[in-house]
């Protein structure tokens, strides 16, 4: 019942983009028709998540399918829905925002297409968490990963954007090869396509370690993972923001999805895996929030953000992996627990980040930080959503990205204290780094949000942006009632994750309760609830005490100069540049300085930019190399029928003597 | 004597005495410079007077300008409600509420820094930056700490922690608990924007951290800032007392013995700060990773 | 009936030979090719219990093996001569009688192929397949395209010489052995165990290298660039998928000889270099490549690579591959009759002068696209299930190395040939001294779709007629294994 | 009989020689006819017994390769009107050297080869490998697209010489087959090499390195 909501929800959002496209009726119907579907779509499947969580399991769906090794299995599962509802949810939101943010009469050109593929995408998603099959996983895998790099290049008249989209579908395909191997490995151990749990003892280890590797490859690119990530922060920037909304927020959701349902079909996993995990995990955690830091296009700051969060989900799984190797429950439980409540939470505060600076971004044709400033007072709505987005992703209470956080905290440090058994000393390591990491997003978030919003404006731009449309404000507004609503109860999460985690690891028994008496979530709620109360108070003791009291309004005190002008206020990039220097030997920022000559010097400038040092110092190098390398060849093919006919010649020797 | 009693002390202590700690500083300064120096009670006084004040707000600035100091207080006094103090095992507890204590800050220092930028200043906006950037280093020495109390108490919260068993521990792994007590009380300077970090009594332009940050708080918005810091230097001073303060069984003399230490802890800081100079700013990082490094090497030494 | 297969192509060649008008005589072309597919399927999928169809005292024999080629022929002829009325009306100025005649001999030739168990019989075919398609590639009369006719033809004769010499070879290695000397391919089979090793073995490389360099494995394929390049789309479909897969049966025979007596494992050895070998050279000609037509024909090479690889890996990869064959020709056609398109579009094929094809002619420039993405393997097109396939064939026996470098090789030429496509495909339109007038019509714009939506067919569903006859031909690849 | 083959191979060989090393193309041309006219003599000495099919055989052979394709290629030279300079890529006496390597190569080589009994002490095979091998030295070292169509005529007479050894296997229709896509291939290169020279007022190969990487 609740796979044949599922499936007909997918079908339907796959469908959305195609009348649209067919029809050329011309203004903003198709537009409205093609969201009315993908909308109606994306309901069924909340529906049919509703349903499952309710009532329960359904059954699974199996028919035929008439290519070799393949056949259309789709179960929903725990796990499965977990990851469906940012899916559905944020594709949702994403497309009614679309309405406003990407008008047919704004971009005739890209329009149709962007909803066509908008579509695909949503259902290609829906359709590989559900599969049961690895070549049905595969199809929707593909038809999410080429639909997305049609939606990058949306604006492929862009050089931008040409580029970002090329290096993203060369990353993704490298990732479907691995994939290929992946699964060409699992049934060679399973003898079957299915997903499902390997009789790993018989696996020779050599073929085990492969397999790793290959998941490790395959879905760490998607998942953007550090050093795998270089495919992402450009195509974050380029993409229409609703798509890089759901880029962030979703897609390189299913690389996590991919790394917790293969290591979900292995019960014995060698303890190396979760340490190299764990340690990826820190790595990208820490990487991706320092170059964010670095950054001075808002939307790229974003994506390397979620990078970061990527990490600390990575860390989440980690841990479990080692606790399911050590037999240790408890670090499953939490450390699961922790990253799949982060892969929720991720997806709304970094969609509602992405999608309140799409607000931006359409106000005032710039992605530059230190061009804007000031907008809290133009664009309130939107400036408040940003910052409780802010908040959220800083792992801040009341809101929910601390909710995960503490999990993940919790069993991080569980690994030094539980007593009995074997410990694991070596993860607690991590919580620290947790630690540092968060307080680099509030550093980031601190300049983020000061530059673009508060202050005055910078640039003309700015002065002049206006308030979002509601169709823009409304995604917001649910985006943030999730967050609040996750940070303040977090109780009703519990079942969701409980039954994704014994998905996950069938082994456990009763997860829910352990979970609850793991994990003092309600503490949480009560400390967020009173943590807002006290404000609300303290609030209001001090407007009272304001407005009984004499105020006087004046210019910001600039410390006795008597002329400040926007320009002289405190820049991202002056924010950022203690951090940036601070971490220079990764970050490698490069600035430009030309020497004062003169006595009194003359007008002079000052640049500096971060770039990816992974993509601009590793991959392209490299990719350049071979490319020169092979062009080297070239002189074999020099057009002389005569060396043409030799080397037929020597083909022929050389086989004859071959043996 | 039982908890209620406890909690209304831990309560009554905690909201009270701060203020008293920045006085005892300056105090202790002005002796070693052979001044007289304020009252000691002079910070309850210029709080009084704060709240009482009228007050001049930008014209640049938003709510979140207001929301500020609000936010800086209120964390900081939640804060306060999960450490213990005294005799007391903290009225509020529950396994992890370490991680609250530390993001309750992080929230603090978040709109602190938010409102420094709201005024567009850029004196403001440098103090802002410097604030979050050496928080960022404070924070894993903190936790660092934080890990070796949890691998020895076996608990994961701080009453726990911070409870009867740990003056035990002092023979067993002292090594360890000394580098946290150093660490942590380096994060003390650090945080409260004491010399070496920063000079408070400087010139407000010319502080480099917490002082500027506040430059265009005015009257009881300010005095909420001020009273904040106090609460927050209270706290980490009751951090690194707890660390090291015996235990008995005489709740009275526990809290004596209580007082007694944090005020000591005051009168160090006030020596430190008469005896060092102001780092450099470029130098204030390696101060922090030093400390992150020793508190680290108090773990390994435990998980070794 | 086999003579019918083979002769009515002539007859058809001869009509078409005579009709003295320009104008009508393309349209002979899909007339003549829906009759020859409509006989083929009758042949192929005459019902069980009557005898095969076989002519000339089983010189000519249809097996399970020809099932599968011969139908594929058919098909690809038939969607190719549905383009080329369109094609031919933008080329009114050149006379079509020898190149719509020549494309009949060549279907007929190619179809005696298929037929023949005749190696000698199978060798005139195929060299006569060399012969009549010459003319076809020189249809543009300019200097490239004579000289791509000249190499063409003189390399692939030359290997084709080779050939006959193996074919010799084989002979002689029966009567070596004391049998009485004989090309027969099923009398062959059957004495292969007693043949004699050394001349087996010599045989066996001869062929090889002769057909593979009609077929264009690296490192004879050197003749394919400049044909596929200056040929017209049409042409290039028709040699890609066609002929390639006339000297693959020819390569699958000799290789079933092989496999039959004591040569099977040096065969299946040096079927896996060379098809890596081929591979490797395409993506290292692909990359930068700024002719979009000649990418095309190192996507060939890459593909020939895929074919022996499947054959040298053995097993399900056999099947595999028999699977690629049919999705790789059909979408080269997606392939050539698209760029073939945006090539009349712009005057050119060099990435510097095209882009923006997908504003510019937006059918064929989104079918180019993805054409692309289905010959690299995404799904849900064809190519991916038969290059899976052998991938899990390669990883299920065991034989990492080959199917480690398989994939490395396919992740290269995707980057190598998706410059040059995206480049071709993307960007704004630049601007054009003379614009020509070509713009995507039903006519030049269908077939293409026909291709594509066969190619995406075969990727989400396999008919299972097509599934038999492909476990037929597998099974009939495999026995004594 | 097979005391008359073996001058009749060896004055095989030493054609090839003649053709490797005669400096016009004229000669070349005859070289290789006569070559031809040799070969087709041949069966008469290898096989006793031939019936009318194989009187038949040899005619045709004779008339194709002595007569036919010689005289279509001097007409298409003349056509051409191409200067009558082979001047080759590699200098005569260094092709000769090769040639007389590869020859030896090919003997010794044959002698590794398991024979029939019935073949053990002939030149047959030797004199087939060795016309093969001169064949694509032709080939390769020569620059006029004619002389590469007369290499791959002497590769054929070297693969011919071999086919010798089971003429019974080749069904007659095969070796028409054969002889005649020999005939139409030599024809449409001929063609070609018309074109060639129109278009490029040489039939130098030097012309045709237009399509390159």
């Amino acid at each position: 019942m609740n796979e044949w909501l599922l499936i007909a929800g997918v079908v339907l959002t796959a469908l959305s983009g195609v009348p649209g496209y067919l029809t050329r009726y011309p203004g903003p119907v198709t537009q409205w028709v093609t969201t009315l579907i993908a909308v109606s779509g994306s309901t069924l499947g909340l529906l049919a998540l509703c349903m499952f969580w309710t009532m329960g399991e359904g059954q699974s769906v199996v028919l035929p399918w008439p290519i070799p090794g393949a056949e259309f299995a789709v179960a929903l599962d725990g796990l499965a829905a977990l990851f469906l509802l940012p899916v559905f949810l944020v594709s949702l939101v994403g497309s009614v925002y679309g309405l406003a943010y990407w008008k047919e009469s704004e971009h005739p050109d890209s329009g149709r297409k962007l909803r066509l593929f908008y579509g695909i995408l949503t259902a290609g998603m829906g359709l590989l968490v559900i599969a049961r099959n690895s070549i049905l996983f595969l199809f929707g895998w593909e038809g999410m990963a080429l639909s997305a790099f049609f939606l990058v290049t949306a604006e492929d008249g862009k050089q931008e954007a040409r580029e970002a989209g090329w290096v993203y579908l060369v990353a993704t395909h490298i990732a479907t090869l691995c994939l290929f191997g992946l699964f060409a490995i699992l049934h060679a151990a399973s003898g079957s396509f299915a997903l499902a749990p390997l009789a790993w003892d018989k696996v020779s280890p050599r073929t085990a370690t492969l397999a790793f590797t290959l998941t490790l490859l395959g879905f760490g690119i998607k998942a953007g993972i550090m050093p795998l990530h270089v495919w992402l922060p450009g195509s974050h920037a380029v993409a229409p923001t609703h798509v890089s909304a759901i880029l962030s927020g979703v897609i390189i959701k299913m690389g996590i999805y991919g790394l917790v349902r293969i290591t979900s079909l292995i019960p014995h996993p060698p303890v190396e895996w979760g340490e190299i995990i764990l340690a990826l995990g820190v790595a990208s955690g820490i990487l991706g929030v320092v170059f964010a830091i670095g950054q001075h296009d808002l939307k790229r700051l974003l994506a390397y953000h979620s990078i970061e969060n990527i990490g600390i989900i990575v860390i989440g799984l980690g841990l479990a992996l080692v606790g399911r190797s050590l037999g240790r429950s408890g670090w499953i439980i939490l450390g699961l627990g922790g990253s799949l409540l982060h892969v929720w939470n991720h997806a709304f505060f970094k969609s509602l980040l992405f999608l309140s600076a799409g607000s931006v971004v359409h106000a005032t044709h710039t992605r530059e930080i230190d061009h804007l400033g000031g907008l809290a007072k133009r664009m309130p709505v939107t400036a408040a959503c940003f910052l409780i987005g802010s908040v959220a992703i800083c792992g801040l209470p009341p809101l929910n990205g601390f909710v995960s956080e503490f999990l993940i905290y919790l069993g991080l440090f569980g690994t030094l204290v539980s007593g009995d058994g074997p410990s694991y000393a070596g993860a607690a390591f991590a919580a620290p780094a947790l630690a540092l990491i968060g307080a680099l997003a509030i550093a980031c978030f601190a300049k983020a949000y000061g530059a673009v919003f508060l202050g005055t404006a910078r640039t003309h731009h700015a002065d002049h942006a206006n308030e979002a449309p509601w169709a823009m404000l409304a995604p917001l507004l649910v985006l943030v009632a999730a967050c609040v609503v996750i940070g303040l109860t977090p109780v009703v999460v519990v079942p969701a994750l409980a039954r994704a985690i014994s998905a996950w690891a069938p082994e456990l028994r009763d997860v829910e309760a352990e979970l609850v008496a793991l994990a003092p979530l309600k503490w949480v709620s009560v400390m967020s609830l009173a943590l807002l109360t006290a404000l609300a108070a303290a609030g209001f003791l001090l407007r009272y005490r304001l407005r009984t009291g004499a105020v006087e309004h004046g210019p910001t005190w600039a410390c006795g100069y008597v002329a400040p002008t926007p320009r002289m206020q405190y820049t991202s990039s002056s924010f950022a540049q203690s951090l940036v220097n601070l971490f220079g030997r990764v970050l490698r920022p490069k600035t430009l300085r030309p020497p004062t000559l003169a006595l009194f010097p003359q007008k002079s400038e000052f640049q500096s930019k971060v770039s990816d040092v992974v993509l601009d110092e590793a991959a392209l190098p490299v990719f350049r190399l071979a490319g020169y390398l092979f062009s080297r060849f070239r002189v074999f093919q020099q057009g002389s029928v005569q060396s043409y006919l030799l080397y037929l010649f020597i083909a022929l020797i050389a086989l004859l003597l071959w043996r | 004597m039982n908890a209620a009693i406890q909690n209304t002390m831990h309560v009554v202590v905690a909201l009270v005495l701060p203020p008293l700690l920045p006085g005892v500083i300056a105090k202790t300064k002005a002796l070693f410079a052979g001044r007289v120096g304020p009252p000691v009670l002079q910070p309850y006084y210029d709080l009084i007077k704060l709240f009482r004040k009228g007050s001049v707000i930008s014209t640049t600035t938003t709510g979140v300008f207001l929301a500020g100091p609000v936010v800086g207080l209120v964390t900081v006094t939640m804060a306060l409600l999960l450490v213990p103090l005294g005799h007391s095992d903290a009225p509020i507890s529950f396994t992890g509420d370490l991680v609250l204590l530390a993001y309750l800050l992080g929230l603090g220092r978040f709109f602190t820094a938010l409102a420094a930028l709201d005024t567009g200043s850029a004196f403001e906006g440098m103090g802002a930056a410097r604030e979050v950037t050496f928080a960022c280093l404070a924070e894993p020495a903190l936790f660092l700490g934080l890990l070796v109390l949890a691998k020895l108490s076996g608990s994961l919260q701080l009453a726990g922690m911070l409870g009867n068993s740990l003056a035990s521990h002092w023979s067993g792994a002292g090594a360890s608990l000394a580098l946290v007590l150093i660490s942590w009380f380096i994060v003390l300077l650090a945080e409260n924007c004491r010399i070496p970090f920063d000079d408070p009594n400087t010139h407000l332009e010319l502080t480099m951290i917490h002082e500027v940050m506040v430059l265009d708080h005015s009257g009881p918005a300010l005095g909420m800032i001020l009273y904040g810091a106090a609460l927050k230097l209270f706290l980490f001073g009751a951090l690194v007392v707890r660390l090291v303060m015996p235990r008995t069984t005489f709740a009275w003399l526990d809290w004596l013995i209580f007082v007694g230490a944090i005020l000591g802890v005051s009168v160090v800081v006030g020596v430190v700060e008469s005896s060092l100079a102001r780092l450099r700013l470029t130098h204030v990082p390696v101060l922090l990773v030093t400390a992150c490094l020793l508190s680290a090497f108090g773990v390994i030494l435990l998980v070794r | 009936m086999a003579y019918l297969l083979i002769l009515f192509p002539l007859a058809m060649a001869a009509v078409t030979f005579a009709l003295p008008s320009n104008r009508w005589r393309p349209w002979l072309l899909p007339a003549g090719a829906l009759v020859q597919l409509i006989l083929t399927l009758v042949a192929v999928f005459q019902p069980t219990g009557q005898p095969p169809v076989s002519g000339l005292d089983n010189w000519l024999l249809l097996d399970a093996l020809g099932k599968v080629i011969l139908s594929f022929l058919s098909v690809l002829f038939f969607l190719c001569s549905l383009y080329a009325p369109g094609y031919l009306a933008l080329r009114v100025d050149r006379p079509n009688r020898v190149f719509c005649a020549n494309l009949f001999v060549t279907l007929s030739m190619m179809t005696l192929v298929a037929l023949s168990h005749h190696l000698g019989l199978m060798w005139v075919a195929m060299e006569a397949t060399t012969l009549v398609s010459a003319p076809s590639i020189y249809f543009n009369q300019n200097a490239r395209s004579i000289e791509a006719t000249w190499k063409y033809l003189l390399i692939c004769s030359v290997g084709i010489a080779l050939a006959l010499l193996g074919s010799f070879f084989l002979a002689y290695a029966s009567l070596k052995s004391g049998l009485e000397s004989t090309l027969l391919f099923d009398p062959l089979i059957e004495a292969a165990p007693r043949l004699s090793p050394q001349w087996l073995h010599a045989a066996f490389v001869l062929l090889f290298v002769g057909y593979g360099t009609k077929m264009g494995l690296a490192p004879m394929h050197t003749w394919k660039p400049d044909a596929y390049g200056e040929a017209p789309g049409i042409v290039g479909t028709i040699l890609a998928g066609g002929l390639t897969s006339c000297a693959f049966l020819a390569i699958l025979r000799v290789y079933q000889i092989c496999r039959a007596g004591a040569e099977a494992e040096f065969a299946r050895e040096i079927m896996i270099f060379i098809g890596l070998l081929s591979m490797a050279v395409a993506a290292v000609f692909m990359a930068r490549q700024k002719d979009f037509k000649r990418m095309l024909a190192y996507s060939s090479v890459e593909h020939m690579g895929i074919l022996v690889l499947g054959i040298g890996i053995g097993g399900l990869a056999v099947y595999g591959a028999l699977l690629h064959l049919i999705n790789n020709g059909l979408t080269k056609g997606v392939l050539f009759l698209s760029a073939g398109n945006i090539h009349r579009a712009y005057g050119s094929k060099l990435t510097d002068d095209v882009s923006g094809a997908i504003r510019r002619v937006p059918l064929s420039g989104a079918l180019f696209l993805a054409g692309f993405l289905a010959i690299t393997g995404s799904p849900p097109f064809g190519p991916f299930v038969s290059e899976f396939t052998i991938v899990n064939a390669a990883v299920g026996s065991g034989q990492f190395v080959a199917g480690g470098l398989f994939l490395l090789l396919l992740a290269v030429v995707f980057i190598g040939m998706g410059a040059t496509v995206l480049a071709v495909v993307q960007g704004n339109v630049p601007e054009q001294k003379q614009p020509a007038a070509f713009h995507d019509s039903v006519a030049t714009g269908a077939p293409i779709l026909l291709f594509m939506g066969l190619v995406l067919l075969l990727g989400v569903y396999i008919p299972a007629p097509l599934e038999t006859l492909l476990r037929d031909a597998a099974g009939f690849l495999e026995v004594g294994r | 009989m097979s005391q008359f083959l073996d001058p009749f191979l060896i004055a095989a060989l030493a054609l090839n020689f003649v053709a490797l090393g005669v400096s016009r193309i004229r000669g070349v041309i005859s070289a290789v006819a006569l070559q031809g006219v040799l070969l087709g003599f041949l069966p008469l000495f290898v096989h006793t017994d031939i019936g009318l099919r194989g009187v038949l055989l040899i005619i045709v052979t004779i008339g194709l390769k002595g007569f036919v394709i010689p005289g279509f290629l001097v007409h298409a030279m003349r056509e051409a009107e191409i200067q009558h300079e082979v001047n080759p890529i590699l200098s005569y006496m260094s092709s000769l050297l090769l040639g007389a390597v590869g020859t030896g190569l090919a003997i010794v080589f044959s002698s590794t080869l398991p024979l029939a009994e019935q073949h053990a002490d002939l030149l047959l095979v030797p004199a087939s490998l060795a016309t093969v091998w001169s064949g694509f030295l032709m080939l390769t070292t020569r620059r006029k697209a004619i002389m590469q169509v007369l290499g791959y005529l002497l590769l054929e007479n070297g693969i011919f010489l071999f086919g010798l050894l089971l003429l019974e296997a080749m069904p007659f229709l095969v070796e028409v087959g054969v002889l005649l896509d020999l005939f139409t291939g030599v024809f449409v290169m001929g063609i070609i090499i018309h074109h060639i020279s129109r278009e490029f007022a040489s039939i130098s190969t030097e012309h045709l390195t237009e399509l390159k990487e």
